[in-house]
């Protein structure tokens, strides 16, 4: 077992367990923070896959803007204690992660991939960042307009609607 | 290298967590975390693959869900927001409105 | 047709200074009508009443001015509107004839106007008063001055709406209302012969202008080409002045249109309304050939006598002197219809003055009726009075000496007592009557005997009411002694209402016309005043007839009425004959308007059935359709529906097992995807 | 601008739809100034077309008659075998059409001004009547027919719907019955535009094909058509021009309506059965017996400035189309039917005032004079003198002016009290003295009274058709005697209405609330009085309007006489 290997396998337990304590746990507060842990776990992952760029927008994307949005929407939706709370469905949980991992699984067995040789191996010593950077502001730009354009409509929409109930709320207020 | 059928079996587990998150929690939030969980297992199947690609098309590709992800999350709280304002709950076993009257 | 006939181009002829100051004259009264109507109550009722009849005091100074200076004929003439090529001119003639027309047209309604200051002072809606009239006049003046038969035409129908506004103007009795409808009526029932004469002079002729239409007549009837053109159109003509002249049988609107103003009843019987008529007959007796005018003598007599019949057994005091105006308007046609114009027009000036004389004096002797009730009025007893009603009156001789004078004066005139004005003119006409029974013969000595009957008779009705109104007692009183000290408060009229009496009762006496006393034909008038006028024979027997008739018909009414009581006067069926305008109205309602009340009603069935028939076949696209929609939708639509349904009810079996849950719709789509996996599965 | 002021004076309104949408809110009262702002400049540009008209000797249906014409292809569509139809946007303004433009935008700004109350989901109503503004002009303009036809069709739908739903009480029978009515007449105006399309080419245009071909003409195109060289040809040019259409050469010799066709229809050839479609559809719209049954109705349910508009306006469509397209285009069959085209005039005429002495509406009864009023244009038309044909044009002009001026006063005595009938008013003057003073001057007018606009009309009409009975034996003479009765029986219905309502003691019936008899208020007055001077001015000096269009309309009689 190469050490690399072991770093994997560390990584994975660490993100399964703790999706794992999301599945389980009764306050959504250490959901979230789970929520968290996991998400490091998946950008440790890929850098551990050579896409060192990408773990860093995780990093960024994730952790730093839609975990403070859940956040959010757990601070707002605070009633009282009693709805941090949910009754728990350990078994139907469990049963139900069995069944489908061991169906995927299941399927996975049968399945046998014919990886293609590398050419060249993308992640050099520099990591793939700066390649990565080049084509897709050069070659792939379309995509990233539309992504920027889309993303940047969502938000105003998002905001929209919210701040209009907001604004409701505070007159009924 | 680690081979591709490890990242798989992560993610196939990791998917498999999220859905039942999505199955068996009742508070509307639980299930958006399940949702990101699910996003997080593609995207660990994409960048797997990805790195057999010289082209990186794979990780462009996870690059577009994660935006996509962060901006359904977005609209996913606002919808949260608005659900409270309106119902006074965010317990999907009393959000049942869709049903046929 | 109309090939046979010459063409003669109509020139155009620019106004002379005289014919401008015509023009200005004529357009004193419009503008006045203008100012007074649009400025309504906001200038104060006397400066209303004095510019007005200061306008027309004006108006008669320069005609005056303008029948001295004028010498032979003026003619002008301009365009008024053309089409591409054809042209519609408008023109105006000045001549004797229509000079003094004028001066007798306004010098009348200057003495109206004067008398209605005074007089319209103490009633009601006073501001509309003075523009009506202005209105009147000046359309008088266009029929007098225009030569052309369509704006001619303009004028005659402005007169009736003038009349229409004047007679109707208390508008809140419901009887000048009835009157003012009926006497437009009247008067547009004939003016469609004149409408009619238009066009078929316009269709054959080309033209509308009466001096080139003299022309082309004299034309036809010298080829003796299509004669019956001038004869239909003449036909036409004397039918529309039936209606505005008060012939038989259209002339009951006349003793209805006393529901107006007594002033304007002045006016509409002296200078404007029915003088139009015989006017416009004067001005174009070139079209009245053949039968015609034996026609127009005919109906002129009827209408002469009857009318003189109806005045004798009037009480209304202002109806007697319809009636008399209705039977002199006779005598004028019956001129007419001999061919004596110059007779017709001489009687029409002296009528115009002593007529209005009468009218205005009994309007003054009303007055002062009205003042009674008025007074009762005050001392909060009311009755309603019939101020008209000669019945009531008596012995106002004392009271109102220079109104019984003008009465008198003008009474006599009428009459056609020797010394005054009436009785040359009405010898002119029973002299001209003579020659022509003469001439012809047979049936037209009738109409001499029926015209000297008519003079015994017109003596005899004013008479009558001369003895009622002035002489004996004050009759009012035998139906209630209360009004002893209202007469006992009567006096004298006003100034201003006496000056016109005055005035118009000198012009009564013969010397304005004649300075031979007996006869006219020597006077200036006859000699001058026309242009065409044949000469008539003097018979010295006619005014000594004429006057034979006068005395005794004075002498039976004097007898008559000096010792009976009026109330007594009453002789049932005769009366009833006449107060019913011999049936007059009651045939023409049976005759016309109660047909076209059925007709109307008739029409309107018809639309109603024209609408049934719509709806019918509406009702049919109705029953085809629903026949249509019943295949629609059991044959064609059944089968779509039963596709739809069956499919609705998988879908609805399937949804049975939602709860409106999200997660229940993931657990479907997880289980489809399982589905889907298994289905992968079984392949590879 | 000047060479588009056509364009501009009939589009001028779709600035005002625009306009409308950018107004926000409910209030109607910034909606009512765009219709009357927009009217108002219609009407300044028609009084400039109208002064800058000259009228000259001129050639009736041809370009050179034409001032301010306006010409562009605006589509051609290859139909195989049966040739190319081309459709031209055509513009042009002669005699009749510069009247018929004037009266239009006086009687549109004066519906705008009576249109001032409507609060009712104002903004749709303006943006319809701005609708009507464009099409009722447009109209009026078209020389191609099918561009006519559109203009025609397209005044349909806001009528309808300013009918429908701004009417009275039974305003969906009305509408629905103006529609189908009008429809009926479209349809058979459609049939007879369609037959005329495939029976006729236009050598004009072809011309412009065959161009590069030097030396050939016109006369080289007749000719070929004429010999059958170039008939089934697929590049022969349909058009609806018709100023081609009034030319008989360009009719093909053996196409439906040539003159070499000998096919008959119930013993009836085609050209007179399209004569006769022709003449229903636009007596629908005239309207005349025994096809006005749909004008009382309309006029009773529709709102006041609908009503004026419609019989402002809309009647004289009719009129306009018999003077413009039937008898021009069909002048043999037209003298031919004339016995009983004067019969249906005469009809007309006396038919519609013995149901006006009947009623007791006094909307109706209006309704049914407008009808009557509208039979002495056929009437006129029947004679086919210049004098008539004169007077007819004058009679729908003035008549424009003095229906609107009679409906918007029957609005205003609604507007305060809801009432409309006859006998329920007695003695109105002493209660409100200046409408009585405007309705006795409407009424006189419309019993053509001299020195109002109506009397010249009629006078015109009645002397052209005794001239025409005379001279060319059109009609029998007794139909113009006959018809002078109308003259009584309309003075006979208006002089008993103002006995009954306006004269004698005040009184209402109960039901009506007196404090609501309110007399006219400044503005009312303003629209009123000037409507009634503008009677009275063309009433006066007719010359304003008949020297204009005076040798147009000689132009027409003697197009008319030669091509008969």
């Amino acid at each position: 077992m190469k050490l690399i290997e072991v770093v994997f396998l560390f990584f994975s337990i660490q993100l399964l367990s703790s999706a794992l304590v999301i599945l389980f746990t009764r306050n959504v507060v250490y959901a979230a923070i789970a929520l968290m842990s996991t998400l490091l776990g998946v950008a440790a992952l890929f850098v551990l896959a050579g896409s060192d760029l990408l773990a860093v927008v995780q990093l960024v994307v994730y952790v730093g803007g839609v975990l403070i949005l859940l956040l959010f929407g757990v601070l707002y939706t605070y009633r009282d204690p009693e709805s941090y709370f949910e009754k728990k469905h350990v078994l139907l949980s469990i049963v139900t992660v069995v069944v489908i991992a061991a169906g995927l699984l299941f399927l996975l067995s049968d399945l046998s991939f014919n990886y293609p040789t590398l050419s060249k191996v993308p992640s050099d010593k520099a990591g793939i960042t700066r390649a990565a950077g080049q084509y897709w502001i050069t070659s792939k730009i379309l995509i990233f307009e539309v992504v920027a354009v889309f993303l940047l409509v969502v938000l105003v929409g998002a905001g929209w609607i919210a701040s209009k109930v907001l604004d409701k709320s505070k007159t009924e207020a | 290298m680690i081979p591709v059928d490890y990242y798989i079996i992560v993610s196939i587990l990791l998917f498999s967590i999220g859905s039942a998150i999505v199955f068996t929690r009742r508070n509307i939030l639980y299930v958006l975390m399940g949702i990101e969980l699910i996003f997080n297992a593609a995207n660990i199947n994409l960048v797997a693959f990805g790195q057999l690609d010289p082209d990186l098309n794979g990780q462009l590709f996870s690059m577009l869900i994660i935006t996509v992800a962060a901006a359904e999350s977005v609209v996913a709280l606002a919808i949260v927001i608005v659900l409270f304002k309106k119902l006074n709950t965010i317990d999907l076993n009393e959000i049942t409105h869709l049903k046929e009257k | 047709m109309s090939g046979l006939i010459p063409h003669i181009e109509v020139p155009l002829i620019p106004a002379d200074s005289i014919s401008m100051l015509a023009l200005t004259i004529f357009f004193m009264p419009i503008i006045t009508f203008i100012l007074l109507f649009f400025t309504g109550k906001h200038i104060l009722a006397s400066i209303r009443s004095w510019l007005a009849t200061g306008v027309m005091g004006v108006m008669f100074v320069l005609s005056v001015y303008l029948h001295i200076s004028i010498k032979g004929e003026h003619l002008s003439r301009w365009i008024w509107f053309e089409i591409g090529t054809i042209k519609f001119t408008t023109s105006m003639l000045l001549n004797n004839y229509s000079t003094t027309m004028m001066v007798i047209a306004t010098f009348v309604s200057f003495m109206v106007h004067l008398y209605s200051v005074q007089y319209m002072k103490e009633r009601r809606n006073h501001s509309k008063y003075f523009p009506y009239l202005a209105l009147f006049v000046s359309s008088m003046l266009g029929i007098i001055l225009s030569d052309n038969l369509l704006i001619t035409f303009i004028f005659w129908e402005l007169v009736g709406l003038a009349s229409f506004l004047l007679i109707g103007f208390w508008y809140e009795k419901d009887t000048s209302a009835a009157a003012a409808k009926k006497a437009f009526l009247y008067n547009k029932f004939a003016d469609l012969a004149f409408v009619i004469a238009i066009m078929i002079l316009y269709a054959m002729y080309g033209t509308t202008e009466i001096s080139i239409l003299k022309e082309l007549v004299n034309l036809s009837v010298t080829y003796q080409a299509v004669l019956a053109v001038p004869i239909f159109a003449g036909l036409a003509i004397w039918f529309a002045t039936v209606g505005k002249s008060a012939q038989f049988p259209l002339y009951v609107w006349l003793p209805d249109a006393m529901a107006g103003p007594t002033p304007v009843s002045a006016l509409l019987h002296a200078a404007t309304m029915v003088a139009a008529g015989v006017f416009l007959l004067l001005k174009t007796s070139f079209l009245l050939i053949d039968w015609v005018p034996n026609l127009i003598t005919i109906f002129g007599c009827v209408t002469a006598l009857l009318a003189a019949l109806q005045a004798i057994r009037t009480f209304d005091s202002k109806k007697v002197l319809a009636f008399s105006t209705v039977s002199q308007l006779g005598y004028m046609m019956m001129a007419v219809g001999v061919g004596a114009d110059d007779a017709a027009f001489f009687h029409l000036a002296t009528h115009a003055f002593f007529k209005a004389c009468l009218f205005l004096s009994v309007g003054a002797v009303i007055h002062a009726m009205h003042h009674m009730q008025s007074h009762q009025f005050d001392h909060g007893q009311y009755k309603e009075l019939d101020a008209l009603d000669m019945r009531l009156m008596g012995g106002f001789r004392k009271k109102m000496p220079i109104t019984f004078a003008a009465y008198s004066v003008s009474y006599a005139a009428l009459i056609g007592l020797p010394f005054f004005s009436g009785f040359l003119s009405k010898d002119a006409i029973l002299g001209a009557l003579y020659d022509r029974a003469v001439v012809s013969g047979s049936w037209s000595w009738l109409i001499v005997a029926v015209a000297f009957t008519t003079v015994g008779l017109t003596a005899f009705y004013m008479t009558r009411q001369m003895i009622l109104i002035f002489f004996g007692e004050f009759r009012l009183l035998k139906t209630d002694a209360s009004y002893k000290k209202y007469f006992d408060h009567i006096v004298e009229s006003e100034w201003l209402i006496n000056i016109p009496l005055i005035l118009l009762g000198a012009m009564s006496f013969w010397f304005f016309f004649s300075l031979n006393p007996l006869h006219a034909q020597t006077g200036w008038w006859m000699k001058d005043a026309f242009v065409s006028g044949t000469h008539h024979e003097f018979h010295i027997f006619i005014p000594i007839v004429a006057s034979l008739f006068t005395l005794g018909a004075i002498a039976i009414a004097v007898q008559k009425y000096k010792t009976i009581d009026a109330f007594v006067d009453t002789r049932l069926t005769l009366t009833r004959v006449f107060a019913n305008n011999y049936f007059i109205e009651k045939g023409i309602t049976f005759l016309f308007v109660q047909p076209v009340f059925m007709i109307s009603n008739m029409c309107m069935a018809t639309d109603d059935f024209i609408n049934r028939a719509i709806h019918a076949k509406a009702y049919f696209f109705i029953v085809v359709a629903q026949l249509a929609d019943v295949f629609d939708r059991w044959v064609i639509d059944g089968l779509v529906h039963f596709v739809a349904g069956f499919i609705r009810y998988i879908g609805s079996f399937f949804r049975s097992y939602l709860k409106g849950n999200i997660q229940g719709y993931f657990y479907f789509t997880l289980i489809a995807f399982a589905l889907m996996l298994l289905w992968l599965g079984w392949y590879l | 601008m000047a060479t588009h002021i056509l364009s501009i004076l009939i589009f001028l309104p779709l600035l005002g739809v625009l306009g409308l949408l950018f107004i926000q809110g409910d209030d109607h009262r910034s909606y009512r100034w765009v219709s009357v702002l927009v009217t108002a400049l219609q009407l300044a540009l028609s009084i400039y077309l109208f002064t800058a008209f000259k009228p000259e000797y001129f050639q009736f249906h041809s370009y050179d008659s034409l001032v301010y014409m306006e010409k562009a292809n605006w589509f051609q569509l290859s139909l195989g075998n049966l040739g190319i139809l081309s459709v031209n946007y055509f513009l042009g303004i002669d005699g009749l059409s510069l009247s018929m433009i004037l009266l239009s935008a006086i009687v549109l700004f004066a519906g705008a001004c009576a249109s001032w109350n409507i609060t009712k989901q104002a903004k749709g109503y303006h943006a319809l009547y701005l609708l009507l503004c464009i099409s009722i002009p447009g109209c009026f303009l078209a020389l191609d027919l099918f561009l006519f036809f559109l203009f025609f069709e397209f005044m349909l739908l806001p009528m309808f719907f300013l009918i429908g739903i701004w009417g009275g009480v039974r305003r969906e029978y009305a509408s629905i019955k103006f529609f189908l009515y009008t429809l009926l007449g479209s349809i058979l105006i459609l049939i007879v535009f369609i037959v005329l399309f495939i029976s006729t080419y236009n050598p004009a245009e072809m011309m412009e094909y065959v161009s590069s071909n030097a030396g050939v003409t016109i006369q080289h195109i007749q000719e070929g058509i004429h010999s059958g060289e170039l008939i089934n040809n697929p590049s022969i040019i349909h058009s609806l021009d018709l100023i081609q259409l009034s030319n008989p050469v360009n009719y093909f010799p053996n196409g439906l309506l040539g003159e070499h066709n000998t096919l008959t229809v119930f013993g009836y050839s085609i050209r007179t059965w399209c004569f006769i479609a022709l003449l229903v559809g636009f007596l629908i719209k005239l309207p005349a017996f025994p096809f006005h049954t749909w004008l009382p109705d309309a006029h009773v349910e529709a709102p006041t400035a609908v009503s004026v508009v419609l019989a402002g306006i809309l009647l004289k469509i009719g009129g306009y189309g018999l003077i413009r397209i039937a008898w021009p285009l069909f002048p043999q069959e037209a003298g031919d039917a004339s016995w009983w085209i004067g019969l249906i005039g005469v009809t007309t005429i006396l038919y519609a005032a013995f149901v006006a002495l009947i009623q007791t509406d006094l909307k109706k009864m209006i309704a049914y004079s407008s009808v009557s009023h509208m039979g002495f244009v056929v009437l006129g038309l029947a004679a086919a003198k210049t004098e008539g044909i004169t007077g007819a044009v004058y009679q729908m002009f003035s008549h424009g002016l003095i229906s609107a001026l009679l409906f918007l006063l029957v609005g205003v005595l609604y507007d305060r009290t809801h009432d409309r009938m006859i006998p329920n008013y007695r003695g109105l003057i002493s209660k409100m003295p200046a409408y009585s003073v405007i309705v006795t001057i409407a009424f006189f007018a419309s019993l053509g009274l001299p020195g109002m606009s109506g009397f010249i009309a009629e006078i015109l009409i009645f002397i052209g058709a005794f001239k025409g009975a005379i001279d060319t034996a059109a009609i029998p003479v007794w139909m113009p005697l006959v018809a002078t009765l109308g003259l009584l029986l309309s003075a006979s219905y208006y002089l008993w209405t103002l006995q009954r309502m306006f004269f004698g003691k005040f009184s209402t019936h109960m039901s009506i609330d007196r404090n609501t008899l309110k007399d006219l208020t400044v503005s009312e007055k303003a629209l009123l009085y000037s409507l009634s001077g503008l009677i009275i001015l063309f009433g006066l000096f007719p010359a304003i309007l008949l020297n204009k269009i005076g040798p147009s309309m000689e132009a027409w009689t003697s197009f008319f006489i030669n091509m008969k």
